[in-house]
């Protein structure tokens, strides 16, 4: 065993935070589920793309590094340590570039990966439907083949960043006889399409943050197809499974909060040791837990650079981190007493945010219902 | 001996739930959280005429004269229906402007008891005053932290924006000399009637939560089935009744005690407070856990019921407030002090 | 509302007070699974119902007090308040006996009541099988008509009390075409009988507190069915949700233990201030949970005295106590620290009997895993 | 940079693991219950031909001079198989007699390694010392408090029966002038040695508790189907795992704090401590639960796990000592003191 960072990692640990504490904006930016703050975030995306900040664990060609995974964990930490905007491009970045790296020809890589980088292009995601939520397999939004590409119809939902997004992402049932994971097939198309209309939705804090997309007789050129005609689910899955599944939900970010509670505790000793004291177990644990999630992170990263698979820890790994996120702001909330849910609060207000923002964590990408079936279906192989 | 409420206060809290089912319901909640003002137009009226808001007001000041374990299952009501009006808060002034007696209670009184006026209070822990936007009247801590009668155009209020725009919050401060100064008051018998009555909103809240999650898991179909016949969906719903379910007699308990002064009152309404707050929450995590994605956008009428949730726990004392409160009465009583 | 308890159950409350103060043994009984225990909770159930205090709900004629819910539940508080011995009739005071009032005969009333009320005769209940433990209604021992009565065969198992008592009543097979809750007879026979086997099981603690019973060709005279043949399952269930199903677990009970509880914190912050500081809440918390199931089971049985109908509690009930019982002794087991497993520690010991037994509520007379089912179908109404 | 134990150690746990399921079957381990000795004939013998109990002693003495993180699997072996040996307690004797050198060391370590030997160690916040009966010699507060080396003949034990039939633990009082003193041990990292492999038999047994309730849930029929394919015990085995798989990183850094010295030491000691008792109390919880009536029985093995992780957890400082320790070096460092 040996916990030392390399040397390496060390350097690119510090490079990185010397960066970021020169460049991350001094005052927040305005929400990025408003027009002007998804103006903010592009913006900041590009500053950091013209670094080479933005992607670090992508090809030097592409716009990143070449990062592997631990430099990839400890921009991370120093990343949300230094408070460091949300990423507009997360779902690009994240969910789709990987998928592109896997799967994407030679063209479809110099077409989308830079202005992806960039946040010229920001990516939202095409998968849940109104009728396939949790049971994704039963989405109907069909594309049907005509000379030279096809044609989609059908309705998305819950697509985040959908609002303002410039491009989607998502699966389609391009075979017609088709049926649950069969005949799907994984395409890519502009929201400024013919026939795209989107509606946004205003989520919980009240913002537009993701949108229904009606979806009308689209037409997508074969070039836009990501991986083979009806292998949506598999190309679609496959990142989720790989050890790129880990960047979903980096550590560093759930450490930065831990480390903020913490600070509120102190603070709060201060004005309302009572307050201090009855959440003191509880900030201790949540801390406790966001170390856990940081080292097993770790833990499962150090397993893929020695090239053993990971797959199973995906599951367990959402179900802990949306547990572990809630659990930190109701804790903060909980100390924050009277003024837990006054917005403009410039302490209340961020936590609320947070909190509100942590309340998705249990339903998005797999409700941790579905989860704990696949932990318990396919990790300790109880009977379906 | 009588746990439940009395028949008539059953009945009278049927009429105040058939009321705001007509006057405040859903589309009336949006409209008010999106108007400045956030109130619904009317409904204090109503209220007054149906006798809520005189329930509990001395019957020499045109009230019923009746005691909290009356009102209990009306405040259930109002939490059910997540009304954005301050009930509780002028229910609590009235209390003390009954005590304080005098010019201030002939003059107040039977303005609330017939909607005209609008009390705000603070009292407890906190320094966030709830309906101070709205009042007419504030109960606060004056320049010298002593409490006072003042008039609104008295005080300066800095508004305290909440997530739930069914609330309007603000930090009062009382310019030197102004207010009239409120003695011989029971300040905490004031804030433990206040503390249980927004418990018996938090209980309200956590029932109208539970039964618009039945109602939808019933519905909402995945995989082929209604989601509500997984047991995933099944327990956790389970859960939130048993928690409601033992809630409930000790919110009853706790107005007993308020209402006859009982030597244990403080320590029942902080567990009363405490117990509410936690089914309320559990209720609400667990609804917005069965509904999903669509329990998660504005658009739907979930959040208003989960925001009031997190209002009503955080004012009047939090639950580990309460809880600690309950711990001194319990654990350190016996100690040397 | 009105919660000043009548002058008549205060007075009934300060009589019992008297009685157990100058009666209740001031050592210990020796455990109840041990022979030389049983024996010796069997004199203390004698003393008892000598005095009438052993059955109070019953009528006067068949040795009671013909006592109301309220009297009872006041009795029980200080029965457990006192320190009092756990019931060796239990099994038949709290489950039989309301059934054979509900369904037995005069002749059933006055051979088997007085004999249990003074323990002479103690019951042992014949519910699970090997093969239906939650399924309780796929039970297969069967009573097979023969002239004059029935012949028994099969086994039963976790039969509390089983491996000492003297008669048994259970549900068998008496139609065997039927299936599932049809077809079934409540039947009474002595341990002692023909055919009758009994094999004590150990339990947690070392000690046979419950015992298989294997039935080969056991008859049983007709005058020993209870209710009509073939009713079994109605006579069975009744009174599980008749307000009698309160009286299985009784609020005074926990309540007991809960004060107990914060003596033991006092104690603790004593000796070990740092370990009474990290229960504190948790103790608060066990307390607040005993006094809402006091009030809880008050308001239920001022209810049914109300004559309104309280079916739907007992499942919400069971969940409640089982889960607050483990909790109790959770608590008190932190507490104890390096001392809670000690079972000779004049202080420990009993708590982690106390223990032991609290796993085992969450288990039986119907898993909480079938209670939530209960609770979820038949109260909330959600589909099967 | 690597988290996991080495091939090596994880080559060398796998065969300690067979000769466990060999020599220390639940079979065997219901004879030591029973018996008055309460050990299995000839294990310790084993363990010490394998070099487990020279694993960690210097070489010098005879040992591999390896440390914590290569004993790390084994201990966590040791758990699975809930064995009845003192392992632990003579590990951190064999730690504190190699610091303190000399005539002691020069005795007592050679027969550890040879397996001759079997010494107990008090220390941290309790009193009551595991093994104490199965001890050559104690390492224990003297007379004085001061820790000392003494001979089992010098003390006077008073046997602390367990409802744990695996683990013999004593009260011991060291007569005045009986032992040698030691000096200059570095204590506190001797009791954070000590934790943390008690933390790795707590995961080892979470996790052949939750092995034991899949294979359970798989075979066990009701209403027609395997109970295993009821959501409501695949929700409660996941969320075991869930919890089992977050501790394992949390102790093997704490293995790797104790045997660098690391800053954080105590404080990773405590958090690795405290996450392995909760991991395993919650597979004990939840074993019992899906096990039911059969896995409440004494013939069945289930309680000698659950037992095993009762002891373990109040043993070597509570979970809730260890998070307040965890508390004061997190919370209360920047604090002025």
């Amino acid at each position: 065993m040996d916990l030392t960072e390399p040397a390496e990692v060390a350097a690119f640990r510090s490079e990185a935070r010397e960066w970021l504490r020169s460049h991350v904006p001094s005052t927040p930016l305005p929400s990025l589920d408003t027009e002007a703050g998804f103006a903010a975030h592009r913006e900041w995306e590009r500053e950091m793309f013209e670094a080479r900040w933005a992607v670090v664990t992508w090809p030097a060609e592409y716009g990143g590094r070449d990062a592997g995974l631990l430099e990839w964990l400890a921009f991370e930490e120093e990343y949300w340590a230094a408070g460091a905007p949300v990423r507009v491009s997360q779902n690009g970045i994240f969910l789709l570039a990987p998928t592109i790296f896997e799967f994407g020809t030679k063209e479809q890589k110099d077409r989308f990966l830079a202005p992806m980088g960039r946040a010229d292009e920001v990516w939202a995601q095409g998968w849940s439907e109104p009728g396939a939520g949790s049971d994704l397999a039963s989405l109907r939004s069909k594309a049907d083949r005509v000379d030279g590409g096809w044609r989609l119809s059908g309705q998305k939902t819950w697509s985040t960043r959908g609002a303002y997004a410039d491009w989607m992402f998502g699966l389609f049932r391009s075979d017609p006889s088709s049926e649950r994971h069969r005949g799907l097939t994984y395409l890519l198309f502009p929201l400024s399409a013919d026939g795209v209309t989107v509606r946004p939705i205003r989520q919980l804090d009240g913002e537009p943050g993701f949108a229904e997309v009606f979806l009308d007789d689209v037409f997508v050129p074969d070039d836009n197809v990501l991986g083979g005609v009806g292998e949506g689910w598999k190309v679609a899955m496959s990142t989720t499974t790989s050890e790129r599944g880990l960047t979903l939900r980096s550590p560093g970010r759930f450490m930065a909060a831990a480390d903020r509670l913490v600070d509120l505790y102190t603070a709060t000793d201060g004005s309302d040791p009572a307050a201090a004291a009855a959440a003191r177990d509880d900030v201790v644990q949540a801390w406790m837990d966001a170390d856990a999630y940081r080292l097993y992170v770790l833990g499962t990263a150090l397993k893929a650079i020695d090239g053993l698979p990971i797959g199973a820890e995906s599951s367990a790994n959402k179900l802990f981190w949306s547990t572990l996120d809630v659990e930190i702001h109701e804790t903060a909330f909980a100390m924050l007493g009277e003024r837990a849910t006054l917005e403009a609060d410039p302490v209340a207000g961020p936590w609320l945010d947070g909190y509100e923002f942590s309340l998705a964590g249990p339903i998005y990408a797999g409700t941790n219902e579905v989860q704990r079936n696949v932990v318990a279906e396919r990790v300790l192989g109880l009977p379906r | 001996m009588r746990l439940a409420p009395d028949a008539d206060a059953l009945e009278f809290a049927a009429g105040v739930r058939e009321l705001l089912a007509d006057v405040a319901d859903p589309a009336a909640l949006r409209v008010a959280w999106d108007d400045p003002d956030g109130r619904i137009p009317g409904v204090w009226k109503h209220l007054a005429e149906t006798g809520v808001l005189g329930l509990t007001v001395p019957e020499e000041y045109g009230g019923a004269g009746a005691d909290l374990t009356s009102l209990l299952p009306v405040l259930v009501e109002t939490g059910r229906a997540a009304l954005p009006e301050p009930v509780v808060e002028t229910i609590v002034a009235a209390t003390l402007l009954a005590q304080s007696g005098g010019e201030l209670a002939e003059e107040w009184l039977p303005k609330i008891v017939a909607g005209d006026a609008t009390v705000a209070t603070g009292l407890g822990p906190g320094r966030v005053v709830s309906a101070a936007p709205w009042a007419d009247l504030l109960i606060v801590p004056d320049h010298a932290d002593l409490l006072c009668a003042v008039a609104r155009a008295d005080v300066d209020l800095v508004d305290e924006v909440s997530v739930d725009r069914g609330v309007r919050l603000a930090s009062v401060s009382v310019s030197e000399g102004a207010g009239v100064a409120l003695g011989g008051l029971d300040l905490e018998g004031g804030f433990d009637l206040g503390a249980v009555a927004v418990a018996a909103q938090l209980l309200g809240l956590a029932e109208a939560m539970l039964d618009m999650s039945v109602r939808y898991a019933g519905q909402r179909e995945q995989f082929g089935v209604a989601i509500g016949s997984f047991q995933a969906i099944k327990h956790q719903l389970a859960d939130v009744f048993v928690a409601n379910s033992f809630a409930a007699p000790v919110v009853a308990r706790a107005a007993w005690s308020v209402a006859q002064g009982a030597p244990t009152r403080t320590r029942d309404a902080s567990h009363a407070k405490h117990a509410a707050t936690l089914a309320a929450r559990r209720a609400a995590r667990t609804a917005l856990q069965v509904h999903a994605g669509i329990g998660y956008t504005f658009e739907h009428d979930l959040h208003m019921w989960m925001k009031r949730t997190w209002t009503l726990s955080s004012l009047w004392g939090t639950a580990a407030w309460h809880r600690e409160r309950v711990s001194q009465a319990l654990l350190d009583a016996s100690r040397p002090t």
